[in-house]
């Protein structure tokens, strides 16, 4: 991902006015963009939604298909999690195969929502040890003004929630027919921080994201659990920041699965 | 199979099993300008079919060589969201979406004055987000409507449908239902209708030169109406950048749509389109 | 693919004598190169064919595995077509994964033979929803000198009419034994023009392809249907010249389906 | 799965399945200077966890395009051998090794006076050649000493351990059979410990705030140990290589042993590393 | 497997199934310059293996990291094509391949005076259209012929065949039935004839040291009948092309054949290979 | 695999070195380095070895998977091996797809042990035509000092000599028991040579590496059998050059087989 020399000319800018206590764009240290969420986009997704933060848009969208099990989980099955980085977001977004920054966004999004037990993968076995159904999340950016985590994880869990479970006859998927929905145990949320000079700021936009030293995401669930951390480039953070930005998190969040 | 054998596609009134004329399009919307980061962008529905396109560029060519020092280089990229499809698309490119993007790319070029930007590369990227049939023809139609956003000058809009046959007639736009029909053809093309050139031509099925000859009549005037919502969408977009007053991406746009809206409504005026042609042929002459 | 310079100064004296009514080649605007066809050449090929067409030259085989039909269509087997387009060929034809030409040339192909419903597919299945053939058909250019399209078609087709098909014991092909011919229904063959100025040329040779603002294939049948269009490159072409096209294909093409 | 779900994972003394305490690692050895052909590199085994790492570099870096003019680059790759894992691992880095990789590079890059070698990049490749739970904990905490060995200047080592939850217990170093626990959490995390400053963390599983509290302080406790027996590996081999008079490399090695020595030893001397912090703080301000 | 024991592959008249002498090869026919864009090629039949082969360059090696300053590189591409084996051929080039290319690459690297072309690359491409085991010996042996069909200057020809054991019999050339044989082994033999120089050798099977003594002069019996058919094809060639009158291409050609032919036939006169031979090595004194 | 430049400087006094008979490193033509083999080393390895060849040091692994016959050997398993030339052991070794180089010491490796029939294939099948086990060895250099051919060869080979053979239950492996130990028929050895000018010495060091312009590997049995030749390199050999090669690998190859 190649970066935009004008906005990192803006970084210095984002650094001072944090020292003086001041977003750069007038938000407080733990305010949100604000967010918007669309559902019911696709028909042939079994669940979509478009997460709107700020300006950083997200669009995910879930199918289920079948697999066989894992041998050491037989009445199980999963999900997987796929994130795009297309030139629609950004026109520093490359072509190509995925790239690293894409599969960590896919993995702490999967991490958030495996840990959490949001999904009961029993749910999702067909035939004991041979058949279970795979459910495919994929996330694709569409407009990039900082914090793709968050505004990743939110689309996923909002896509996931209103995934329709697919019709299984003679070991195969009956197309455009339905079992019920997948209902979510949990709706885990990501919360992403800029540490930015000493300062943590959450849901940094893009110009922030230039300026930070380290990006630092927290999963959280409704009763009160972290189910994923994860500590970003080449930064550091301390002891002080993970728990602020917990306590953050659960804040916030529990304002944005409102919307959910 | 049998019972589908017997299921009736048009019946005696003329009318498709989703109530269609056989020369009526699915409804279509057109919004340019959605995409802040792109240069250009496009959102089109087309009955279910969803796409999204950006243009990004023109911006120098890389690999450097496969730059052209006469004109830019047109990279078009086809590709459909993983949950677009009824069985989950493998978000690596296949054949079919390799060959889509070669041909739509290919489309494009002769619409636009390729020749000002020399050593460049202009990337259109189409996303497809949700499809039934069509998506080809709704991404070309999108991005052509993405390039006049991004203020690249262009001798005319292309504009794509796909017509075919069922039941033994000739319809415009067929959805997924109707090209699993046992007789089913589709064709898709695309134009600049100015100059009635086409631009994208394919074709799957068995078609007589009678049949072909019906087919693109229907094709044409359906083009007319679709490039209609285009100019539409355009002007849209136009009036609310003035308001915005955002001059500087408008100045270079304002000439696109106009120049779009002229040859629309002028186009008997063939003198001009003749010049526009003559220009093109001259640069094309360059090049080779 | 990379192209010649001196063919490319060759282009304009094309132009020029077409617009006086004159090919390069003396031939006829709706006039084949001569076209030979060897067949039965590779014993380990189900069926085979080698076409020159002029100095073109296309090699093609035909290879029967064994699959698993789509869950759309249980009851029928199908065919996968490539092309290579090998330094044999040109000094200008690249190594590496298969290119966007070589794609587009594999599938305009299989779309002639495909959709003129040449290969019945239900004569390909072994059992219903379980094991049908798969009949590869892969074409190799030895021998450049445009119109690759006409030439692998005809290449193919020839093949595909060759091949026998496959005994089949307990689920596995039986080497070297075979349960008959393939029976072909119809016989599609393409035939490509070349729009030079306002001109349209059937079967450009690679002089004229360096000159052609735009390329158009149709696949014609012997019982009178088109049954593939393909318009390549960045010109374009008119309504006039689609029907001038049609005529020419089943004119020449009922001559050339007399060779296969 | 019923039978698991009763199984004692820590008995009533506080004992693991193993014998270990909750605070306990499991033993730890490590080995610097043990590759040849490498600028600098390290043998750490953990458990049953085995990893060798190497340091080349810094040196060009390559492809030109990604060269910093303001500092190195760091590129790590954390990979299994195929015979590592119970089920035998594909070559071809999979979507693990690549996040994996990612971190590790990231949590070693503020330890690393980067600015000294512009244009640059240092390559770590960390092959884990027998795992049970804990083996990113164990390539990071090598390439660190890696680092040191290869006598490229740092501000501190990096040491890495991983901390959790096992029958509501908060326990370090997890192995497999205890990440296999119906409750388990895994946190893995790396400190510079001088600083206290955190430069990886993740964690998978539903933890509690206290109980991340909780886990902190036992992983500090555990990183000092550890760090320990990274300096004592640093100085045996220092001694080794004084020894064996290879003086050209040892130059800059000792100043780094040194480095790590004293940090540890007079940690509380914290306007030195106050310094440092500014040292590089500016060096990042330039880069920025 | 207990009837396929039993199978006599040598009879007492000492004739292999296919009636072939142990120390007969199958039928050989080579036809050089087959391919009018390629710079030098050649089509091989042997027994029912079908090769064709073409030479282009020298020309600039790309890309240039690759490049060497005093020589030109040997880029050698065995490829089989999909129905040139009884099951389907992935097109994608696999180990087997990988290795082919690069052993038969190197076989001919001292054959050709590389040191003429600095900074380029020589591109041969074998594309095996039928096999019956033996085709990389029918791919060298073609592609000596179509180097020497390109012009390029040569020391000698490269003449590979290869040989084996069955029935505890060494024979010549073994097709696919014989290699299947319980005790077959196959050795792959490649070299310059005039010399003895062993430029390719591989094997499979357990041989003892006499088998390998014997299988030698076998081969080397073998070799020399087939490069008496390499010098007839290249000779026809050149006797064509001056028919033909095609001199540009000729002269160079001329040479080769020549060259070819003299050292096969004045194989006695020594002083001149030695001289060839210090030529070369003065030129691989220079690269190293 | 760039090369270094002060070894090939090196390069013309080891020739003119051996021209006076004498090796760069004091050794006889055909006298090998010392060799150490650790073993027992990893548990998740089914067998394993790290063997030491003066300063080379190779570790192979062994890991068993259950995989389908071929259709023409319904009753043997098989082995697959594959070879890492990874940056512990060189800074010229290069990360990415295996290379060339890699590739064909995997291969000499295969054939030595494969064509020796040290494996007996058919203690390896599960169920005749429908499972078998596939013996996974996989090599990774770690330090290369020269005759990574022989030093990959005697880890391999040690490595397989240790394995045991998963247990198997309900046509799945059972991790960590195993159903006895995989019996060696025979223990191939691989010796390679470098010729140098006209002389030809046994396990070449890197130093030599660089100055020789042939190598050749020979693959050696306890019964006097040789199951394996490579040429490699640009320069050639002669019959002489094998004899002699043959003669000292039988020597060389009885003593090092003791240790394994």
């Amino acid at each position: 991902m190649q970066k935009d020399v004008l906005l990192e000319l803006n970084a210095e800018k984002v650094l001072n006015n944090l020292k003086e206590g001041k977003r750069n764009n007038g938000r407080k240290v733990d305010e949100y963009r604000k967010i918007t969420i669309e559902k019911d986009l696709y028909k042939n997704a079994e669940g979509c939604a478009k997460v709107k933060l700020g300006d950083t848009e997200v669009i995910a969208g879930v199918k289920f298909s079948l697999g066989t099990p894992y041998p050491d989980s037989p009445k199980q099955g999963t999900i997987s999690v796929g994130a795009e980085l297309i030139p629609l977001a950004s026109p520093f977004f490359e072509t190509g195969p995925p790239s690293m920054e894409s599969i960590e966004l896919a993995r702490v999004v999967d991490r958030g929502i495996r840990e959490s037990k949001a999904v009961d993968f029993e749910k999702l076995c067909i035939t004991e040890g041979e058949q279970v159904l795979i459910g495919f999340i994929d996330m694709y950016a569409i407009n990039f003004d900082g914090n793709l985590f968050d505004a990743s994880a939110i689309a996923a869990i909002s896509a996931l929630n209103e995934a329709k479970l697919p019709k299984i006859e003679n070991d195969k998927i009956v197309e455009k027919e339905y079992s019920g929905k997948l209902k979510l145990k949990r709706k885990p949320l990501l919360s992403t921080f800029a540490k930015i000079g000493n300062v943590l700021v959450v849901d940094p936009d893009l110009m922030e994201e230039t300026a930070m030293q380290a990006r630092f995401s927290v999963a959280t669930t409704e009763d009160n659990f972290v189910s994923a951390f994860q500590k970003g480039l080449s930064g550091a953070i301390k002891k002080e920041d993970v728990d602020n930005a917990i306590d953050t998190a659960f804040k916030t969040s529990k304002e944005i699965r409102k919307n959910i | 199979m049998t019972k589908e054998e017997k299921k009736i596609y048009v019946n005696k009134k003329g009318l498709r099993l989703d109530g269609r004329a056989v020369d009526e399009s699915r409804p279509i919307t057109i919004k340019a300008g959605v995409l802040k980061n792109a240069k250009g962008s496009c959102y089109l529905e087309w009955g279910q079919n969803k796409v999204l396109v950006s243009v990004q560029g023109p911006r120098e060519a890389l690999p450097k060589h496969i730059a052209n020092p006469f004109k830019a280089i047109v990279k078009f990229t086809y590709r459909m969201a993983a949950f677009s499809v009824p069985d989950r698309k493998n978000p690596r490119p296949g054949r079919r979406d390799i060959e889509i993007s070669k041909v739509c790319g290919e489309a494009l070029e002769k619409s636009i004055f390729l020749e000002k930007y020399p050593n460049t590369q202009i990337e259109i990227w189409a996303q497809i987000l949700d499809s039934n049939a069509g998506s080809r023809a709704a991404a070309l139609t999108a991005a052509s409507v993405a390039l006049a956003d991004a203020g690249i000058p262009m001798k005319d809009l292309v504009t794509s449908v796909a017509v075919g046959r069922i039941d033994g007639k000739i319809v415009l736009d067929l959805n997924k239902e109707e090209e699993d029909a046992p007789d089913a053809v589709d064709m898709p093309i695309a134009m600049m209708s100015n100059s009635k050139e086409i631009v994208l031509l394919q074709m799957d099925g068995l078609f007589s030169k009678k049949e072909w000859e019906e087919a693109y009549e229907v094709a044409v005037k359906g083009i007319e109406k679709i490039k209609q919502l285009q100019i539409n969408a355009l002007k849209e977009q136009f009036k609310l950048e003035e308001k915005e007053e955002k001059k500087t991406k408008t100045e270079t746009k304002e000439k696109s749509v106009e120049s779009a809206k002229e040859t629309k409504t002028e186009k008997k005026e063939d003198k001009k389109e003749l010049k526009d042609n003559k220009e093109l042929s001259k640069a094309e002459a360059e090049v080779q």
